[in-house]
């Protein structure tokens, strides 16, 4: 179950292929995260808990691993200084069965959005501000 | 002496990232009643606690969880990661 | 809402991220089927219904936008003899919130699946046999 | 006028993929009936109907659809693409 955090750029489609070679398992399933544009915002920066984070996001892939009989998972997670348009994370995951794959990914963006130790920041042309946490975000957890 | 971190905008308001300090408390909680009183910027981070979210050796906690023999303690605002 | 249906291999990592550039949207879903191997089965070969197959599947994904607010969906799906490991297909979804984007891949992977005109056929050591329809396949579609 | 399709394991038990015929069938129902007498391969294709699925003129139909002017009619087991 790799896990990796960092500031570097990644190419999604690199990863994806890479993580999809030599699969025996039939469905992989991508969730990929993009830094999104408007309302003035130019730029985005991400804060985390080093040493933390690399724990809690390889706890939750292996909880995912537990509940889904997955093949493999794979979670990539950035932080610093990200423009719009750049990829912030990715998640992937192999199984079997399509249900499987899709279920365990929806699983592991709502643990991480909401239990692994990261800190958006919104930058702008009037400023910054922290990200809220939204109360759907933390509703989608009582799916599991 | 146990190590005190903080994130995002808990870290802005006390102004530093993390600090050091000798603490008899038992709980969590009892520790940011301690933190409340270090300075301003203290008072203000942890002004509304249900905001507030805490590790205890990198392990999420909540706020009544017995200290232990813990060495670092983070504190931060809800997660928004992904 | 692109729809491609051609035997050649593609490339599954570029053609998501040709699918993610420029988007608006912050959050991608993709899934992709992979040709998998086990029980002697060493080959796929997939017929399908020309001129209907691009219909059904345009049909797919206009329902899936109307559901869902999308930015943009992509379905590729080949046909003809495909090796064990070999990409099958796979969809894409663009959203501006991970829920949306998430069910919109999995609603388009269940039609797909059991709306769209093609048949599987696994070519083995042991002879060929047609891939038999799944009852949990017609039964997945009851959710949307 | 009519164009007949056959696909998978229809194709294979009929031995042709394609076929033209005259038919004055009111239903997709009835058409089956004619096409199940033309020939063993037929009958055999035809045997049970719960495994056959019909378009008329590229849209999926129930069994008992009305037939209408279709220029094409296509007849396949349940779809197992993905």
């Amino acid at each position: 179950m790799p896990v990796r955090v960092q500031t570097a750029a990644f190419d999604a489609g690199a990863e994806l292929n890479g993580f999809s070679k030599g699969l025996a398992a039939g469905a992989v399933v991508s969730f990929t995260g993009i830094v999104r544009g408007g309302g003035g915002m130019t730029a985005m920066e991400i804060e985390h808990y080093p040493g933390m984070t690399e724990r809690a996001l390889t706890a939750i892939a292996e909880e995912a691993s537990r509940r889904w009989s997955l093949e493999c998972a794979l979670v990539i997670h950035r932080y610093g200084l990200l423009e719009v348009g750049e990829t912030i994370m990715m998640v992937a995951t192999a199984a079997r069965h399509r249900a499987e794959a899709f279920q365990a990914a929806d699983f592991l963006m709502d643990y991480l959005k909401s239990r692994a130790p990261f800190w958006k920041k919104e930058i702008g042309e009037a400023g910054t501000s922290w990200v809220d946490a939204k109360a759907s975000d933390e509703k989608a957890l009582a799916r599991w | 002496m146990i190590d005190i971190l903080y994130f995002a905008w808990l870290r802005e308001r006390i102004g530093i990232g993390r600090e050091r300090l000798e603490t008899s408390a038992p709980t969590v909680a009892a520790l940011i009643e301690e933190l409340q009183s270090r300075s301003g910027g203290h008072a203000l981070a942890f002004a509304d606690l249900s905001t507030i979210r805490a590790a205890v050796d990198q392990d999420l906690v909540e706020l009544d969880a017995p200290l232990g023999n813990a060495r670092e303690v983070a504190f931060f605002p809800p997660m928004t990661g992904g």
